[in-house]
């Protein structure tokens, strides 16, 4: 007997993309994820323009997480050219990254995922019962918009963040103000965690996973770092990237697929937590345990709780942030000068959906030649196939409706943005 | 009066417009009030893909062929048709090379024939189907998007500023790029309604929101010339949001 | 700080009164009439202007424009205007309901010179909307035919569904006090009841000493300029040629710059001009 | 005229006394290009040696953006709140910008009275400072470069002074605030000022010849000099924003999202706008380019002297400094008298 069930347009996702499952007679035989978002190429629009072109046009790869794109094409070209940044651009661009991963994490867990784990269609129609949750969400969204407002001059691609430092950099009183917003953030924040540790998350995708994520050299829980580390403990640095990704064309998808050592990965805040946990002060882990990820888990649905982990951090991180600024003293300074010449260089960090890539070759005139992105969504569709696969052999026996809803929920607690995956 | 049935579309892009849409998070409950919200695949799972609309928002720009089947499609079932940032109503980055090949495009980015997928270089809305008003911007502006959802409840068709960046420059006082600092600053021929965002931040205007009506491009190019720019990098700079603008299309044939 | 003698706060000049559509009345296709209701009792007895004047029209929402006063001072207690459905105000203004509130201030512009016009013959060419200002201009004149010579009115439409105050005018035809010239280019069915051919041809049916006579004319622009050669040829002086203008205009009162022609503003120096004002201010016609 | 001195090491004190008069608003210094109006509040921010500010003080009067009303479908349009007793204190504006506002007072009063415009305006005292022109000043030309009257206080800078002109009983009041701070004025500063009024006519570089001018643009209203401008301007607007007597305007009505309610605001416009003229239909009586810039001499060179008997022009310079392609009202109107007399 064969039953296929086919998810035309994934939906409460960005971006375009279906799913195609097929089993035949209990044993699944198809496995597929449908990317059909259109392909901008951007990768090679990009050859020949100016180092100083590059960050805007590869911010518009995608609109919720424009902001981690921005700052790691910045600092690839920097790296590139040898440049450092002074130590407020570094923590200033921190701070937008954290406001992005607050605002991604946010729209996606009370937004898209919520609904879900509740019965809704939409944030929308759970707004109409659960007005006081969905508020919660948006406050904590509206929150990371602002701080990406502050720093980065727009919410979503921001123009602020230049090579070398920003155009203008945010006063001391509006970083005061934003602390008083973070603090009280970070309240909402916790009272949040309740609420979401009270949701009774399904575990029906259970299968042997490699966690990848970023690590620093820091003590502390970071989304910057320069090695990747995986949950099978090995490393790898990340100027090799390729190595780790082995990106592949597949058939029957616009987005690249990557296994590293044959094997498909999983990035994103659940990867982050399970191997950068152990990191996390004492309060946020009391959320850790408290949302189930205290220990090793490779239920793909708690990444929902690891992004309301993620959240906290990230609230805290900026308020330390900001501490460090006003401590230092704000400083009106010009962004560095940049001297391009010819070379290579490739920077990652942790976009909220697990690690990206930006990597760019330029010539003597600062004229790139080359440019490579890899970003996180692409990195998990072969893990999110992987999960689906064992999702429909495990539930081979259900109905053709109720896998549907099983695999949907899989594919939206990934958090897939389907335009990065294409860009 | 009922609520107009409206439907939130995405082609391609980088979803910006979406995400702008939901980033009005204090009017998104007064959003719900006035709009019947039909279809938003970001945003929910139960869309009702064959019902008329009053008003269809359409963001991103074309860049495959099937996306002019659902685009006509969309325009079919809807009174009016909105297009929703600059890739929808300029064509936007991924037009910035339309004089290039497809085919080489893909061989630079996915090398080895990957999917056999067809792809067209990337084009605005009114390319293809009657778009009855724009709102343009990478991204749009929440204020406008704002403004143009409470004209269009009210039945009147929205109105922008036409004007260019220069005058919202102008008002904030900013210190000219263009005059002062001899940047590649496009404020003068790009249309106004982000508050010049960029030159509030001593960042030249890059012409994200696509041109004015009548934009002078030779003018603006004689200029540019002159602070030592080259034709190529100014060219480039122009092309990089709204590539398929006449005006700008204009420009690059000459010679 | 300011120590000019402009008088210290009077009313604001850009306050729009609520008045109420009271009836609408279709026209022509994309032509209503509008009779106006202010809210206020002291405003509505108090309003008062002359033919050729016009108000600020606001529709709450939307916006606000100007329209000339269809009506005459004569026939007091409501305003009529007619308008013509070409963008947003005027659709919003369509859409409306009967009594609905609107926002009206004015009257404004100079309105026709009576004072000047009086004891002389009337000459009234009307073109499309054009008869909107000189409807009112016609029926003071009516009302009060005793202060005016000969009283002539020129129209002409396409067709006949296309005159505007169709009803109205044709009851004019029987009246002996006036001349009531109304014209279509085609009348296929043969039932127009008046005169047919192109408006120019009207000229040739009467005479009349343009020493003593005043031309007010109103129409779409390419109208002006064959109805004054016409007028020229017939001897009429330029001042005793009155034409209505039109401009984009925003506040009314002479302060938003839009209706500026040269040194005029179409709103309070205009909207009537003299032929001779037309001829010798850039753009004017 | 009564005239005072103030020793300019009292300066400082005497614009901390004159906040009991009203909020202090003032040139600052935005940076090495830029000086501003600006909400003074704390005067050490004060630089009154500035050259010319990006806006003039018109913003203060006839603010860029500026709500009328409030509406809703069923009360219509309330006027907004006005406070009518808020008094300001404009410092250090230009002799140009004084005779720039006094063309505003005009434009806003007469038969109808603007009172937007004049609630602020009546409540502003306003002193003048001297100051010395650049190669872009042109107000000795308009006869702008010095003012008798539209002022409290002026000062004008004699080295080691200010010689200070009381112009007004409040301008009065504020020296007797605090008399300690002025010294009677001798006969030696009366000569350093002559001299000083003197050297300024050194500074000027430009010239605006307005012999017969309104006369010169009916003769040269064809010539095709104003095509060929017309074929460099943007359309951007700068002009007009920054120009101290510009002021024309637009109004739109802002609705709230319940569609019912909202705000009646009107905002800067610019005759240099393609849809300045344009009329529902379609129809614009200016589509040309040439046509609008044309439009903003004659009408500031020919069409004002026409209405009020002079230009509504101050030589300030600001056009020619913000003006992206270069277009410089005195060269125009150089090139145009030139074409009038070949
Ligand atoms: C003195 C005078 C008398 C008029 N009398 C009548 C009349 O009796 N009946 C009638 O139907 N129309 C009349 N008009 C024209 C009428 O003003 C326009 O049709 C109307 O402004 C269109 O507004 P809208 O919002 O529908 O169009 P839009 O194109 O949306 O116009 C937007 C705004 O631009 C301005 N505007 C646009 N067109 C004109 C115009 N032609 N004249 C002045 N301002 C304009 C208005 O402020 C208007 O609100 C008159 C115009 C003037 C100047
Ligand atoms: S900085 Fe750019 S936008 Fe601003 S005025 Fe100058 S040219 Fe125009
Ligand atoms: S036209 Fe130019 S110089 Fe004259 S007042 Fe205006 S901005 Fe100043
Ligand atoms: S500033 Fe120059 S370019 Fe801009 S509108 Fe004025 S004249 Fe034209």
């Amino acid at each position: 007997m064969q039953k296929s069930v086919v998810i035309d347009h994934l939906c409460r996702i960005e971006g375009n993309g279906g799913i195609n499952v097929a089993i035949e007679d209990g044993r699944v035989v198809k496995v597929e994820i449908d990317i059909f978002e259109g392909a901008r190429f951007l990768e090679a629009l990009v050859v020949g323009r100016l180092y100083y072109e590059v960050p805007p046009i590869l911010s518009r790869i995608c609109a919720i997480c424009s902001a981690v794109h921005t700052v790691t094409s910045l600092m690839a070209v920097e790296d590139a050219f040898e440049t450092e940044p002074s130590a407020q651009t570094q923590l200033l661009r921190e701070l937008l990254v954290q406001g992005g991963n607050i605002e991604s994490h946010a729209l996606h867990l009370f937004c898209l995922a919520l609904p879900d784990f509740l019965g809704y269609s939409s944030p929308f129609a759970l707004a109409e019962d659960y007005p006081q949750e969905v508020k919660i969400g948006l406050g904590l969204k509206k929150l990371g918009n602002t701080i990406q407002e502050t720093v980065g001059g727009r919410a979503v691609h921001p123009v602020n963040a230049v090579l070398g430092g920003f155009g203008t950099v945010p006063t001391k009183k509006r970083l005061l103000e934003l602390k008083q917003e973070l603090t009280k953030g970070l309240e909402e924040a916790l009272a949040a965690v309740e609420s979401v540790a009270r949701l009774r998350i399904p575990d029906f995708s259970q299968s042997p996973t490699l966690y990848a994520a970023l690590a620093s050299s820091s003590e502390e829980y970071s989304l910057f770092g320069d090695k990747v580390i995986f949950s099978s403990g090995e490393s790898r640095k990340v100027s090799s990237y390729r190595e780790i990704c082995n990106e592949t064309v597949v058939p029957h998808s616009h987005a690249k697929h990557s296994h590293f050592k044959g094997l498909p990965f999983m990035v994103g805040a659940l990867a982050r937590v399970m191997l950068n946990g152990h990191k996390l002060d004492s309060e946020t882990k009391k959320a850790r345990e408290k949302l189930g990820l205290g220990s090793f888990t490779e239920n793909i649905l708690l990444n929902n709780s690891a992004q309301a982990i993620e959240i906290i951090y990230s609230i805290k991180r900026c308020i330390q942030i900001i501490d460090q600024l006003l401590k230092r003293g704000i400083k009106n300074e010009k962004p560095v000068e940049i001297r391009p010449k010819a070379g290579q260089g490739t920077a990652a960090l942790e976009a909220p959906r697990g690690i990206l890539y930006h990597s760019y070759s330029f010539d003597n005139a600062g004229r790139i030649t080359k440019a490579d992105v890899i970003t996180p969504t692409a990195q998990n569709l072969a893990n999110m196939e992987k999960d689906f696969r064992a999702l429909a052999h495990n539930f081979a026996g259900e109905s053709k409706d109720g896998l549907r809803v099983k695999i949907e929920m899989v594919a939206r607690a990934y958090d897939p943005c389907i335009s990065c995956s294409v860009h | 009066m009922s609520k107009p049935k409206i439907g939130i579309f995405g082609m391609t892009g980088c979803a910006g417009e979406q995400i702008v849409i939901l980033n009005c998070e204090d009017e998104l409950m007064d959003i719900l009030k006035v709009l019947d919200i039909r279809s938003f695949h970001t945003a929910m799972s139960k869309n009702d893909e064959k019902c008329n609309l009053d008003i269809a928002f359409v963001e991103g720009a074309l860049v495959q062929p099937e996306e002019e089947i659902s685009l006509k499609e969309i325009r079919k079932r809807s009174r009016l048709l909105i297009a929703l940032g600059t890739c929808a109503v300029w064509g936007g980055v991924a037009a910035m090379k339309n004089e290039v090949s497809r085919q080489r495009l893909k061989d630079i980015v996915y090398g080895s024939p990957g999917r056999i997928f067809k792809s067209i270089p990337a084009q605005p809305l009114h390319s293809f189907v009657k778009v009855d008003f724009s709102i343009s911007g990478c991204p749009i502006e929440k204020e406008q998007f704002l403004q143009a959802v409470a004209s269009l409840v009210h039945g009147d068709i929205p109105v922008l500023p036409k004007y260019a960046v220069c005058t919202e420059c102008k008002i904030n006082e900013n210190t000219c790029l263009l005059l002062e600092k001899s940047e590649l600053c496009l404020g003068p021929i790009t249309v106004a309604g982000c508050n010049a965002r960029c030159a509030n931040c001593g960042i030249p205007c890059s012409g994200c929101r696509g041109p004015v009506e009548e934009a002078n491009i030779a003018s603006e190019v004689e200029i540019l010339k002159e602070k030592g720019f080259t034709l190529g990098d100014i060219n480039n700079q122009l092309r990089t949001f709204a590539g398929p603008a006449e005006a700008i299309q204009t420009h690059l044939a000459k010679r | 700080m300011y120590n000019g003698n402009c008088a210290s706060h009077t009313d604001n000049i850009y306050q729009p009164h609520l008045a109420r559509i009271v009836r609408r009345l279709p026209q022509i296709k994309d032509h209503r009439l509008f009779q106006l209701r202010f809210e206020d009792s002291e405003i509505r007895q108090n309003f008062s202007y002359r033919p050729g004047q016009f108000v600020e029209l606001s529709i709450i929402g939307t916006g606000e424009a100007p329209i000339s006063i269809s009506s005459s001072p004569t026939r007091p207690g409501v305003i009529e205007l007619c308008v013509r459905r070409i963008g947003r105000m005027t659709e919003a203004l369509f859409r409306l309901p009967l009594n609905s509130l609107v926002g009206v201030r004015g009257p404004y512009g100079n309105g026709f010179p009576l004072e000047q016009m009086r004891g002389n013959n009337l000459l009234i060419v009307a073109g499309g909307l054009g008869m909107a200002p000189l409807r009112s201009l016609l029926w003071y004149a009516l009302d009060n035919r005793s202060l005016f010579k000969e009283v002539i009115l020129m129209f002409g439409a396409k067709v006949a569904e296309e005159m505007l105050f169709k009803y109205e005018l044709l009851t004019l035809l029987d009246r002996t006090d006036m001349r009531c010239l109304l014209t279509v280019d085609k009348d296929e069915e043969g039932t127009w009841p008046a005169q047919v051919g192109v408006v120019t041809k009207l000229f040739d049916l009467f005479e009349v000493d343009p020493k003593i006579t005043y031309a007010a004319v109103c129409g779409p622009p390419i109208m002006y300029k064959f109805v004054s050669k016409k007028l020229l040829e017939k001897k009429f002086s330029k001042d005793r040629i009155l034409m209505s203008l039109e401009r984009k205009m925003k506040c009314g009162v002479g302060k938003c710059g839009h209706c500026m022609i040269g040194y005029k503003y179409t709103c309070i120096d205009g909207p009537i001009f003299t032929y001779w004002d037309a001829i010798n201010l850039p753009e004017m016609i | 005229m009564q005239i005072v001195k103030l020793p300019k090491q009292n300066l400082d004190k005497f614009i901390k006394s004159l906040s009991k008069f009203g909020q202090i608003y003032a040139p600052i210094k935005k940076d090495a290009n830029t000086s501003l109006f600006s909400k003074i509040e704390d005067s050490s921010q004060i630089d009154l040696g500035y050259n010319r500010t990006l806006l003039p003080p018109k913003k203060y009067f006839l603010p860029p953006i500026d709500t009328m009303f409030k509406f809703s479908a069923e009360a219509g349009y309330e006027e907004m709140e006005h406070d009518l007793n808020e008094k300001s204190i404009l410092l250090g504006v230009h002799s140009c910008d004084i005779h720039g506002l006094r063309i505003l007072d005009l434009v806003f009063s007469g038969r109808y009275v603007d009172n937007y415009y004049f609630t602020g305006r009546k409540n502003t005292s306003i002193i003048g400072v001297s100051c010395i022109p650049d190669d872009m000043c042109f107000c000795r030309s308009m006869g702008t470069d010095f003012v008798e009257n539209g002022f409290d206080l002026f000062l004008s800078d004699i080295d080691q002074s200010y010689l200070v002109r009381i112009a007004t009983s409040l301008g009065d009041d504020m020296v007797r605030a605090s008399q300690s701070l002025f010294k009677e004025v001798g006969k030696e500063e009366i000569e350093e000022h002559k001299k000083k009024s003197n050297e300024m006519q050194k500074h000027f570089k430009i010239d605006l010849e307005l012999y017969n001018l309104p006369e010169i643009l009916d003769l040269e209203y064809e010539s095709k000099t104003w095509e060929e401008i017309g074929e460099k301007c943007l359309s951007c607007g700068s002009c007009s924003m920054v120009c101290p007597t510009c002021y024309c305007y637009d109004v739109f009505d802002e609705l709230s999202l319940d569609g019912k309610t909202g705000e009646r605001k009107r905002r800067w416009d610019s005759c240099l706008f393609k849809d300045y003229a344009l009329v529902a239909g379609g129809t614009n009586f200016r589509s040309e380019r040439s046509a609008r810039v044309k439009n903003r001499y004659f009408h500031k060179h020919r069409g004002f002297v026409a209405q009020y008997g002079k230009p509504s022009c101050v030589g300030c310079g600001r056009c020619i400094q913000s003006c992206p392609a270069k277009i410089n009202i005195v060269e125009v109107i150089t090139k145009i008298r030139s074409d009038a007399y070949v």
